[in-house]
């Protein structure tokens, strides 16, 4: 009979892993909380730095998982540790007997109106980085007008780097998705003026650099050195953002017809609560404690418990695949070695 | 690491006031004296952070530490909870300690500033009175403070308040039991002594520049420089 | 009435009201210009700068803010010596960069 | 702007202020220049809500200001305050209600400081022996005084003769709210509504009928600035932070500023009246200013209290207009007049700003 591995998250990180294990002979059953796969990357438009459609990679993954068992709209109700594995309830009723579980319960996105000084919720023309990609899919937002903003702006490290919003890490990924998304709105609309505040750029990745300096010279957005301080709404219902252009060292402030805030990436609630049901570590960080931050990030520090993607931290969508596989070998060595 | 840096690690309002900056301007952002005066937070924090004891030195010698209103709306913003406006009032203590104020026109302002409210405090137990508000040197505030303070008496009256008066009460007077204790509390918390410096470092100073203490409240009080402000030239 | 003392202009940079039609022609002959990461190599390696405060990078930094007549009384001390031009990591030709600013912002 | 996004926010701020037996400190500022404001918050506390609030003789002035303004070290201004909690203390309370923001401030900090170096607090207790042998506890609750009017805004508002309501339009009155710096914007949790969008005006002016306005430059400071307006020379700085404040606001045409600081009402009012002299600018309606009100006067303003006797004539900005928009009756001939109709004059009338 086929060993039973349990994914928790039918995310990319969870199909990827699922995919993986399929092929080397496993029967990985992927539960999932919400009513689709593909997690966050599904609600996503287009992804840095070649501008590949998000529902590509997804619709790979889930052609590539058909053989799986999936159930979605469940939940982990409860797990009992037995003497070798575990018996785990899920919501839906049906319990699972495995000894093998793989975390791939991805990330929570920042709430952004717990940014209170920026408005979202409150200012008409504040909207998320979330919202826009939501609108490049469907095109369906008020807040943006058919001929476009005259000008816009993207805050960077919304909920990110951040202690008083309690997550002082950094995201990762938002310097980039500031950058891919200001060159789309520009693509759109070339007339707009557009406005980037960041406080570093954090252009780690393979092509990130070539991004940003088309963003500069190809696109011509501005970048302000600076963080947003302030965002007020005047009497016309545009924005006002106060931010200090460090370069100069003086206060700066803008008039904008729209404003993107970069909310960053905080560790899913849900995640804890599920790695609570059998004490799993969590890091400072707020994300999942691994075995080893350097050479065993898949690996929790309990016996058969595995990890893939955010679940431990900001990854982008290559790394989070890069990891689900590198689990899925891992789950594969596991096995082998306990039989 | 500077001597001048380790006085100030002592002040509370800098172990509250200063983690780490990283420069990210959400101070200076939204900062009223950034807006009217030559003056940026965000560096002035930075150079505290480098302890670097040259520049602290000048820093406390400087018209610019003493551009800050303590409005502290900074400390709502910093995303590493510095408080910058703490900063500043642990300079200016520091600045105030060691007498280096004198040194700047803003920071000469420390002498009719000590002697009006600490002078109101101890003789009043008020930090602003009206025997000691003086509306020539107030005209802004206007005619109806002017006749206000006309009548001050009977305009007092006029809405209840007690001044001068026995008992509780808008303006009474303050038993001279309690403004007894304040002066106890100046001389055993510093307050006293800090007085002291500034009268002596100021006298010191009037000498120098030529004037009488009443020459140099004046000057202190009223004289402005061209260059402080934001499109003044020096 | 003079009470002693003034209302003040703001020392923010309004960004609503900052003219870029002359900088963005400028960009169309030097798309480098774009290209500044305001890392302070040029200002750093610069011999006029701690004389004038020449900086490469002030200057651009002023274009982009509307401050064209402190550029170009900054650029009148820059001697062209072209260190800039090798340090910039961004590859910024730096030298031929100033003299089109000056002939830009001289027409006017 | 979306409304219920602020509601959401206010929903995470609110504080348990608990409802009666409150010691009541006053604030130097506000008895100097507003003082009508401070006899009415006993009014209403004490004979209208029938509330304790106790005052002492012997309290004095927190030392807040002059902290501010760097005179006093911070040794000096906890060693003022501890007295205080002393004489809370020796008089039974544990409930601390003060007049002033920069005090409240002041104290807030004091208690936080004191939580985080508890040797600082063990430092001051000695102090204030040695000094007053006196001893403290600390207060169980420190409140604003707005705190107060705010908890019992719904109970002004069923005794109200007046709401915020223009009488010949029946719209609700443009109100613009100014808080304190001091009151949240350190501690936000310390304040109703947090420091983003504080609640405790838009409270009581919503409950009193008004309409609140929101202005770009609604959070920034008065321009008080301590030493920036003690020191002559420095005023530029608070008449030029005060004056981007009312062109932020002016298209937004308010009929009056509702403000729970000390200094504000002073800033707004007086620099209005500078504005007016020095640049010709007026903001109000015909000339004449937009008036500033501490939240109490407002509070006796709609609980039918006389104008004059909550000494709104010690206002620069005529109160009038407003009062007319309203329909509160007033007695001009009574405006400046002292105890039993005596004859105090009037003040001069400005050059600019048109006043009654």
């Amino acid at each position: 009979m086929k060993d039973n591995i349990l994914i928790i998250g039918g995310g990319i990180a969870g199909l990827e892993a699922a995919s993986q294990l399929l092929k080397l002979g496993y029967n990985p059953i992927i539960v999932e909380k919400s009513d689709h796969l593909g997690g966050h990357v599904a609600d996503w438009n287009r992804l840095f730095p070649d501008m590949t459609p998000a529902e590509e990679v997804v619709s790979r993954l889930v052609a590539e998982t058909s053989e799986a068992n999936i159930f979605l709209n469940t939940e982990i109700s409860f797990v009992n540790k037995l003497k070798d594995s575990y018996n785990i309830m899920l919501s839906n009723g049906i319990s699972v007997i495995t000894g093998t579980l793989l975390f791939a319960t991805g990330f929570s996105m920042f709430d952004a109106s717990k940014k209170e000084e920026y408005g979202y919720g409150i200012y008409n023309q504040v909207m998320t980085n979330r919202d826009l990609e939501h609108w490049f899919n469907t095109g369906k937002d008020a807040r943006i007008p058919e001929e476009g903003p005259a000008a816009m702006g993207f805050v960077h490290c919304v909920g990110s780097r951040d202690e008083k919003a309690r997550n002082p890490q950094c995201s990762k990924v938002c310097c980039i998705t500031a950058v891919k998304q200001a060159i789309e709105m520009k693509q759109k609309f070339p007339e707009a003026m557009i406005y980037c505040f960041y406080m570093d750029l954090r252009m780690f990745g393979k092509k990130y650099e070539d991004f940003y300096i088309s963003a500069q010279r190809d696109y011509g957005i501005r970048f302000i050195r600076g963080r947003v301080s302030e965002v007020s709404e005047n009497i016309e219902g545009k924005l006002i953002v106060k931010a200090e252009d460090t370069l100069s060292g003086k206060p700066v402030k803008v008039t904008l017809d729209l404003l993107v805030l970069m909310a960053g990436i905080v560790c899913n609630p849900d995640t804890c609560k599920t790695a609570g049901l059998i004490s799993l570590p969590v890091d400072s960080d707020g994300f999942l404690k691994s075995r080893d931050n350097i050479a065993d990030i898949t690996e929790s520090p309990k016996e058969g418990i595995f990890y893939a993607g955010a679940c431990t931290g900001p990854k982008t969508v290559p790394e989070t695949l890069a990891e689900a596989r590198s689990a899925a070998l891992e789950i594969h060595n596991y096995i082998s070695r306990k039989k | 690491m500077g001597k001048l840096y380790d006085e100030l690690a002592k002040d509370y309002r800098i172990k509250e006031g200063l983690k780490t900056c990283i420069n990210c301007g959400t101070c200076t952002a939204i900062c009223p004296a950034a807006e009217f005066y030559k003056y940026d937070p965000r560096k002035i924090v930075d150079i505290v952070q480098s302890k670097d004891d040259a520049e602290i030195e000048k820093l406390l010698k400087s018209d610019v530490i003493w551009y800050c209103g303590e409005c502290m709306s900074c400390v709502t913003r910093c995303p590493r909870k510095n408080a910058p406006g703490l900063v500043l009032m642990a300079l200016r203590n520091l600045s105030a300690r060691l007498g280096y104020f004198v040194n700047s026109e803003k920071g000469r302002q420390l002498y009719p500033l000590t002697k009006t409210l600490t002078g109101n405090i101890l003789n009043y137990g008020y930090c602003v009175y009206p025997d000691t508000f003086k509306w020539e040197d107030h005209v802004e505030s206007g005619p109806v403070m002017k006749w206000h303070l006309e009548h001050k008496e009977d305009s007092f009256a006029r809405v209840g308040a007690n001044y001068k008066g026995t008992g509780p009460g808008i303006l009474r007077k303050i038993p001279q039991e309690s403004l007894d204790e304040l002066k106890r509390i100046f001389d055993v918390t510093g307050g006293t002594e800090r007085i002291e410096t500034v009268y002596r470092c100021s006298e010191e100073k009037a000498k120098e520049m030529g004037m009488d203490m009443d020459e140099y409240f004046e000057e202190t009080f009223t004289h402005i420089s061209p260059g402080h402000l934001n499109g003044e030239d020096e | 009435m003079d009470f002693g003392f003034k209302i003040s202009p703001s020392s923010a940079v309004n960004l609503d009201n900052v003219d870029l039609s002359l900088y963005d022609r400028l960009a169309e002959v030097e798309p480098d210009i774009r290209k500044c990461i305001a890392c302070g190599s040029c200002s750093a390696s610069c011999p006029a700068n701690r004389f004038s405060g020449m900086s490469v990078r002030k200057a651009i930094l002023g274009l982009q803010r509307g401050k064209e007549k402190e550029v170009a009384k900054m650029l009148s001390t820059c001697m062209l010596c072209g260190k800039c031009s090798m340090v910039c990591p961004r590859g910024i030709n730096t030298r031929h960069l100033i003299l089109s600013i000056c002939k830009f912002y001289k027409e006017d | 702007m979306i409304y219920q996004g602020k509601q959401k926010i206010w929903a995470d701020y609110q504080k348990e202020i608990p409802d009666d037996h409150w010691y009541y400190v006053r604030s130097c500022i506000r008895q100097n220049f507003f003082p009508g404001a401070e006899k009415m918050f006993l009014e209403i506390c004490r004979n209208v809500l029938k509330k304790d609030f106790h005052e002492n003789e012997n309290h004095t002035t927190c030392g807040g200001i002059a902290y501010h303004c760097d005179t006093i070290p911070q040794e000096t201004v906890m060693t003022i305050v501890a007295r205080q909690f002393a004489l809370m203390t020796e008089a039974g309370y544990e409930n601390y209600v003060c007049s002033c923001i920069t005090s409240f401030g002041n104290y807030i900090e004091i208690l936080e400081t004191w939580n985080e170096f508890p040797e600082l607090e063990t430092k001051i207790r000695e102090m204030l022996w040695k000094a007053c042998r006196r001893e403290f506890n600390k207060p169980k609750y420190v409140a604003h005084a707005s705190d107060l009017i705010y908890k019992y805004r719904n109970l002004i508002a069923e005794r109200a003769k007046f709401r915020l309501v223009n009488k010949h339009t029946g719209e609700p009155l443009k109100v613009v709210e100014h808080i304190g710096c001091h009151y949240s914007k350190m501690f936000p949790s310390k304040g109703v509504g947090g420091a983003e969008y504080p609640y405790v005006l838009c409270g009581m002016i919503e409950s009193w009928g008004g309409n609140v306005i929101d202005y770009p430059e609604r959070r920034h400071c008065c321009g008080y600035g301590f030493r920036q307006y003690h020191v002559k020379a420095n005023r530029g700085y608070s008449i030029s932070n005060t004056h981007k404040k009312f062109e932020s606001m002016e298209p937004y045409h308010p009929d009056m500023i509702i403000t729970n600081c000390p200094g504000c009402p002073y800033f707004m009012d007086r620099w209005q009246y500078a504005i007016a002299e020095m640049e010709g600018k007026t903001y109000g309606e015909n000339g004449y200013g937009i008036p500033v009100f501490t939240y109490e006067e407002v509070a006796g303003l709609v609980l039918g209290y006389d104008p004059w006797d909550l000494g709104l004539q010690l206002h620069q900005v005529a109160v009038e207009p407003l009062l007319d928009k309203i329909g509160i009756e007033y007695d001009p001939a009574r405006k400046y007049e002292g105890v039993n109709h005596k004859d105090l004059q009037r003040p001069e009338l400005p050059g600019v700003l048109r006043c009654c």
